[in-house]
């Protein structure tokens, strides 16, 4: 048998299969005028996975045969294909963010005071698990409750230098409508790098919505028009 | 039987009863070449077979309905589907439904349909027609909507033959797979932007009517940042000279910004200043609340491990 | 980004996903860190297609994206690995996924018709539960009877990037084309007297038919053969 016909078979083999397959699974893909012996399977195996040996992929002798799996290192990138869709932030939680970088350092509980509504721990969980927000000391006042500031983090993310360069609450005030006004002093409101187009449009709800409805739209007419 | 009743199979004898549709459907090249002049066929070698009567439901299974049949009938003996010998295929047509019914086969109303039609057609055929000059127009044509039928019948039984005779997975090709043994899970954090948080900003600010306080209008953020930033340099139960605390090089407003800083600080009571003698050095600890604080998680940690 | 690097993610990615995947869910593969531009994915699969060239393996185009799928001359061997043979389906089936799929959007009244019988529900229940074939609307008549067209998994299944890939539909002779003659029970067909010049050939329908009508005749005959 010809050693590459050998390999191309036993490659696709493994590669259609979706289970592993064993020398003897292998040696029968091939009929008796090509039949294959079960050396030249055995190199073909071996061949495939040199050939493998610089590629997001490998060859791998487990309990049921040999399989063609993905190179540990290579997870990463890969699990991307089922990562979640970025979900939106609340409200609540830009209102909190919002307000320990402006008024940090600041307990949980002058946060409520201000919204007038009580935090969701979670926000301060996720504020900080985003390392937005740490914890930079504790209030004197009966359960020392914790001080929230902002990070470098945070800075770096919405591309400020210092927190200095957000507008004061007297330009914010100033601004009757964020949402025409762009252009704010010092602080440039870009959209972070990986940040989707939609962010322009930021603050309607029925724009936020759209990008979503739109992709759906676009599924659907590519679906018909093939 | 009746020679009508033979049909042309390419098939050997011992698949006659075999479903027929293999007759209809599978070309096969050896019986490939006859051809047809004015209607006569040139070279004709098919075996003819008789459709035995446990055949002929099988038979009629293999039409997809009265169209298909009458297809048959006409590219069977090769007649041109534009120019049907209505009479002929009619008879032909009728001896099968006749037989059908008198098998007591169930026959699709779609049949009988066909068998009324194809009646109508010859009657019309029969009638004088008014000539016109020259070429006889489509629509004077009796059979015109028929052939129209039969021909997009035809188009649409070729068209599945050739989707089915397209490459397609699990049958001529598979997708090709590799396990990935252990999916990491990626979770991608939203997307926000300034201006997103501003307005929230805004909104709060509206709804607390904080931009009321002027000395909340007044604040500089940076004092508020160095506050943090100060907070955060000093580690628990540890004094830090007061002078380390400012960087020069941040000239004037910094330095002016970091002395606003830790008196705020000191005001809250976030931190505690010390001199241990007149003239001595200054010396910066976090407040006794905030130590503690720090102290005590530090100790949970140390009691943890 | 390292060329090398893209290309082995990319074949790692179409390996992993068990479905095709196109450029843009390919560049989200990549982080921010490490981003690829359109270019390079681009450039990876067309380098990993020409790698595959002398394997069992190809890279395919499909409506969904990009596919490796077995090379179909390695069907052969390959299908050893199944003992049952694959799915045949009717031809009350083909023909009315053929109808759908040129005809779309079409209701099922209207694929009757022209099939000149009535369709099994069970076909297009079969059709939509393959994914083939899907509800697309309401034709605006009285019954609002459902238009059905085909999806993406259809031309995915059948290797196809768009519908306009199928293959031709045969064009309709036109009866008056062919100048038929009327022919009354027992006449000859012949051509009237004032027939123009090429009527003379009438009869062999080779002659008289213009290409498309030629392929209906090679079609005819090999219809006949079989």
């Amino acid at each position: 048998m010809n050693e590459h016909y050998v390999r191309n078979v036993v490659e696709a083999a493994l590669l259609a299969a979706g289970r592993p397959l064993n020398v003897d699974e292998l040696i029968a893909l091939f009929d008796e005028r090509d039949a294959a012996s079960a050396e030249e399977v055995r190199a073909a195996v071996t061949a495939l996975a040199s050939d493998y040996e610089t590629r997001g992929i490998e060859l791998k002798e487990v309990a049921g045969g040999f399989r063609i799996q993905i190179r540990e290192s290579f997870a990463p990138p890969v699990s991307r294909l089922w990562q979640e869709r970025p979900a939106k932030y609340s409200r609540a939680l830009l209102e909190t963010l919002a307000l320990v970088a402006y008024r940090q350092p600041i307990t949980r509980g002058e946060i409520e005071q201000i919204r007038g509504v009580s935090v969701n721990p979670n926000i301060i969980k996720t504020l900080q698990e985003r390392n937005w927000v740490r914890v930079v000391g504790h209030r004197d006042v009966p359960g020392r409750p914790e001080l929230l500031g902002t990070t470098r983090d945070f800075l770096d993310y919405f591309g400020l230098k210092r927190l200095d360069d957000l507008p004061t609450l007297a330009q914010l005030k100033e601004l009757d409508d964020l949402r025409v006004q762009l252009s704010l002093p010092g602080a440039e409101p870009v959209a972070p790098p990986a940040a989707p187009p939609e962010a322009a449009d930021e603050g309607s709800p029925a724009d936020t919505a759209a990008p979503e409805a739109q992709e759906l739209v676009e599924r659907d007419a590519s679906d018909v028009a093939g | 039987m009746k020679p009508d009743l033979k049909i042309v199979e390419a098939a050997s004898a011992q698949d006659a009863v075999a479903p027929p549709a293999a007759a209809p459907s599978a070309p096969s090249q050896a019986e490939m070449p006859f051809a047809v002049v004015e209607g006569q066929p040139i070279t004709q070698m098919p075996r003819d077979l008789y459709i035995p009567p446990q055949a002929l439901e099988v038979f009629l299974e293999a039409f997809e309905g009265p169209l298909d049949m009458l297809l048959y009938l006409i590219r069977r003996q090769n007649l041109d589907i534009l120019d049907i010998p209505i009479a002929d295929i009619t008879k032909q047509y009728m001896r099968y439904i006749e037989l059908m019914q008198v098998l007591q086969l169930e026959l699709a109303g779609e049949y009988l349909l066909m068998a009324a039609t194809l009646a109508e057609i010859k009657s019309r055929m029969l009638l004088p027609r008014p000539e016109t000059t020259g070429a006889v127009g489509e629509e004077s044509d009796p059979r015109a909507e028929l052939v129209r039928r039969l021909q997009e019948y035809e188009r649409f039984k070729r068209a599945a033959e050739a989707i089915d005779r397209m490459p397609r997975l699990d049958r001529d090709t598979w997708a090709a797979s590799a396990e990935l043994v252990e999916r990491k899970i990626v979770r991608v954090p939203p997307q926000v932007t300034l201006q997103e948080m501003l307005i929230a900003f805004q909104e709060v600010l509206t709804r607390s009517d904080m931009f009321a306080h002027h000395h909340v209008q007044r604040e500089a953020l940076s004092v508020r940042q160095r506050m943090t930033d100060v907070l955060s340099a000093l580690a628990p139960g540890e004094f830090r000279e007061f002078v380390r605390l400012f960087r020069p090089e941040e000239g004037r407003r910094g330095v002016t910004v970091t002395f606003v800083a830790i008196l705020e600080l000191l005001r809250e009571g976030l931190i505690d200043i010390v001199q241990a003698e007149p003239y001595a050095p200054l010396h910066v600890r976090l407040g006794s609340a905030a130590r503690d604080a720090r102290l005590a998680a530090a100790n949970e940690e140390i009691a943890g491990n």
